[in-house]
């Protein structure tokens, strides 16, 4: 029973965070970076969903931050969208590669 | 007999309900539109389909076998991808929130405890249906209508959860069996009258209903983000609208109506999905009628409606609520 | 082992699959629409595997939120930079930074697959613990009630702040479609006009 | 505030109001008609194509084969020729037609002839797969109504 051991959610979760980290490196574009973040919250949330459901003695613990994960992935990605607006307008493009005011 | 014995009655159970359900999903699409041109026709003064069959009764059924067999035309320059996905995204989530509406007291594939929450995470995949056909025809007009339909998804499903909530809060439950068995000596609707109002107005616009058909207004966008769709592509969105419309009408009737309760039948705990599907299906003409009365709404207006009058409505009626059930 | 047990394996390992198809999908595409697509697939397997791991609460909060949510205000930040079949990303021919990616990658999955397997974790020994939403919602608004609170507040000042970003600064709406710098220079004329 | 629910009452009130004049409308009897099966009569004001009187009397026609509306036709659509038989007077129509693909059903024709031996048919079911169709020969509808 694969499904009844926590090593198996862990290693799902390192999948999640790696294909994240991949992601925020390969990605060239704000979007695919933000979800490539997206990725890695996920994974963090599977994580501590995991370690609720095996480890922990209260079961509420981990859903409790898994949701609060949730609330902050909702937040972040409106901002970042109105963000990627902001940036749209005033440099009338959204690759990273040409914004860069703010370079040293 | 070997295999049988092996399959656990759950499983075959919900496998029957599977199939009844996508059956059902057809004969309501039927149905509803071949009410929805009678009615039209009625409305306006002119009989309708009148041609196959007695009264137009086979119309639709003949309408669905020229959709079939028509050819699925994909353009030159979409995205293939996402253009053959688009129809499926919108009829798969609407079988599931099927599965946890209890038609009766005892017909009902699987009672959640957590049944409305899940109908209404369903409905909020059924938009990204929209957005993705929108985006991968690769039309101006397409893009437009998934756009609008973004803005007004996100806008009524707000009211929608708040109207829902004061009844959670009345009745302490997610789970729909327990919602209708709370409605056994009055209906929500009399008890939640604003609420009621505010479901159904959201409601219309979470299906792309008329009055606030924006994604697909005929004349301004052509079909929005159905255009470039033909033959079957075509024919699961529409089906996918219509079980939208009855999953809407039948939470409604769970809700506020009081789901199968009436007055009392023989085999009361199966036969009170009689009393269930005549709530729904009034509910539906209402729908129906409300699209032949109105004239689309312009989008500043749709937003305005949402923000302005349905979300502080909403919200002082939760309010009002809490404070009367805790007194 | 029971019919209904295979069943439930068959469909973990369908969620696995979805999880990992979804986030190859959504690293590799060169397509950005594609690529939340591709989150979308991700996060309904996560959905399903929150399912398995016993709060079926969190499953359709995971669905409402993420899929219902956050992937579609992706999508709109996608409707503003890009046209449907635009190739978002620029082919990547920057092999440092493929190398910089695999090889990150590659490190952290053995370092922490490493520490995943040494461990020895203690499992919980009591049985009667309570996954039900009712007392999620107790625990919520009893022992979490400041962090409940927070987040609010967080999700209105995301708000309010994401309205401002996007209405082009607390000047009010900007809406020239000159070039970059032009729009720039009417911002700083506007905020000195203020101060 | 005052505006905002005085706004919410009468829009209210109108959208209940427009969904009782459909709902009249919805039982009302229908008043078009399902026109291949069952038709309506035409008003004696229809301006179709042209056709020859028929004389009551005589049972024939009033032309004379003039040529005025041949003349007077805008578009050049009618073509009439006469002969003159032996041991008559008049001249006697051999072909009156109408090109109907041309005509725009302006009347002049009908306006011009001295003995008003024209007038407006009733006809109104008009449609062919070919051009040919639409050269109507009028002097032979006369001959059917003759009968």
């Amino acid at each position: 029973m694969i499904s009844n051991h926590l090593n198996s959610y862990l290693i799902l979760a390192v999948f999640l965070l790696i294909a994240g980290i991949y992601g925020l490196i390969q990605h060239r574009s704000f979007i695919g970076m933000l979800v490539s973040t997206e990725l890695i919250l996920n994974g963090a949330g599977v994580n501590f969903m995991a370690f609720n459901r095996f480890l922990a003695p209260d079961p509420a613990v981990g859903q409790v931050i898994t949701l609060f994960i949730m609330g902050i992935a909702a937040a972040e990605a409106a901002i970042v969208v109105s963000f990627i607006l902001a940036v749209f307008r005033k440099y009338r493009s959204i690759d990273p590669d040409e914004v860069k005011e703010l370079h040293g | 007999m070997e295999t049988i014995s092996i399959l656990p009655p759950e499983l075959i159970r919900m496998v029957i309900a599977v199939i009844i359900i996508i059956t059902f999903l057809f004969v309501n699409a039927i149905m509803m539109g071949y009410a929805e041109r009678k009615i039209a026709g009625h409305v306006q003064r002119r009989p309708g389909p009148m041609e196959v069959g007695s009264h137009g009764i086979l119309q639709m059924i003949v309408d669905g076998v020229k959709l079939v067999g028509k050819e699925l035309l994909i353009p030159l320059n979409v995205d293939r991808t996402l253009f053959r996905v688009a129809p499926l995204l919108s009829f798969t989530p609407v079988i599931l929130p099927l599965l946890v509406i209890p038609f009766s007291e005892k017909l009902q594939a699987r009672d959640l405890n957590l049944g409305l929450l899940f109908i209404v995470s369903m409905g909020a995949v059924n938009v990204m249906a929209l957005l993705v056909g929108g985006w991968g025809s690769n039309n101006k007009y397409s893009m437009f209508g998934a756009m609008r339909a973004v803005a007004q998804a996100i806008a009524y499903e707000i009211p929608i959860l708040l109207s829902m909530l004061a009844v959670i809060l009345m009745c302490n439950t997610f789970s729909l069996k327990e919602i209708v068995g709370a409605q056994q000596n009055i209906w929500f609707v009399f008890l939640q009258p604003v609420a009621f109002l505010i479901y159904v107005v959201a409601g219309l616009a979470e299906t792309n209903r008329a009055p606030f058909d924006l994604p697909e207004a005929e004349s301004e966008l052509t079909a929005g983000f159905h255009t470039e769709y033909s033959g079957m592509g075509f024919s699961l969105f529409f089906i996918g609208e219509y079980t939208n419309m009855f999953i809407v009408a039948s939470v409604a009737t769970v809700l506020f109506l009081g789901g199968w309760h009436g007055p009392h039948l023989p085999y009361g705990e199966y036969l009170g999905v009689v009393w269930f599907f005549l709530k729904v299906y009034f509910l539906l003409f209402l729908m129906i009628m409300v699209r032949w009365t109105y004239p689309r709404v312009r989008f500043d207006q749709l937003l305005n409606f949402a923000w302005k009058y349905l979300v502080p409505f909403s919200l002082v009626n939760l309010l009002i609520t809490a404070v009367v059930v805790k007194l | 082992m029971t019919f209904y047990q295979i069943v439930a394996e068959g469909l973990f390992f369908a969620f696995i699959i979805l999880v990992i198809l979804g986030s190859l999908i959504t690293i590799r595409a060169k397509i950005l629409m594609q690529t939340v697509l591709g989150l979308a697939v991700a996060l309904l397997g996560v959905a399903g595997i929150y399912f398995y791991l016993g709060s079926m609460f969190l499953t359709l909060m995971q669905i409402l939120i993420y899929v219902g949510a956050i992937c579609i205000v992706l999508v709109f930040g996608i409707m503003v930079g890009y046209t449907p079949t635009e190739v978002a990303e620029k082919a990547i021919k920057d092999w440092r930074n493929k190398f910089l990616a695999i090889s990150s990658a590659v490190t952290a999955f053995l370092l922490i697959l490493a520490c995943v397997l040494k461990t020895d974790w203690i499992p919980a020994v009591a049985d009667d613990r309570n996954f039900s939403a009712a007392h999620l919602g107790e625990e919520f608004l009893y022992t979490y009630c400041l962090a409940f609170e927070l987040i609010s507040v967080i999700l209105l000042i995301a708000i309010i702040g994401s309205i401002i970003l996007a209405r082009g600064g607390a000047g009010g709406m900007v809406t020239d479609h000159r070039a970059g710098k032009e729009v720039a220079a009417v911002q700083e004329e506007k905020g000195e006009v203020s101060t | 505030m005052k505006q905002y629910f005085s706004e919410l009452y009468t829009g209210g009130k109108s959208l209940v109001e427009g969904l009782g004049v459909t709902m009249k409308a919805l039982f009302q009897p229908i008043v078009t008609v399902q026109y291949p099966r069952e038709e309506i009569d035409i008003t004696p004001n229809y301006r179709g194509h042209i056709d020859l009187v028929l004389d009551p009397e005589k049972k024939t026609y009033l032309c004379i084969s003039c040529g005025m509306c041949e003349k007077s036709c805008p578009s050049d659509c009618i073509k009439v020729t006469g002969e003159k038989m032996e041991g008559e007077k008049k001249k006697s129509l051999v072909l009156f037609e109408l090109d109907f693909t041309k005509c725009s059903l302006c009347g002049t024709c009908v306006e011009v002839c001295p003995k008003n031996a024209l007038e407006y048919s009733q006809e109104y079911n008009l449609a062919a797969f070919t051009k040919e169709a639409f050269h109507i020969d009028i002097l032979k509808r006369l001959e059917e109504r003759r009968i």
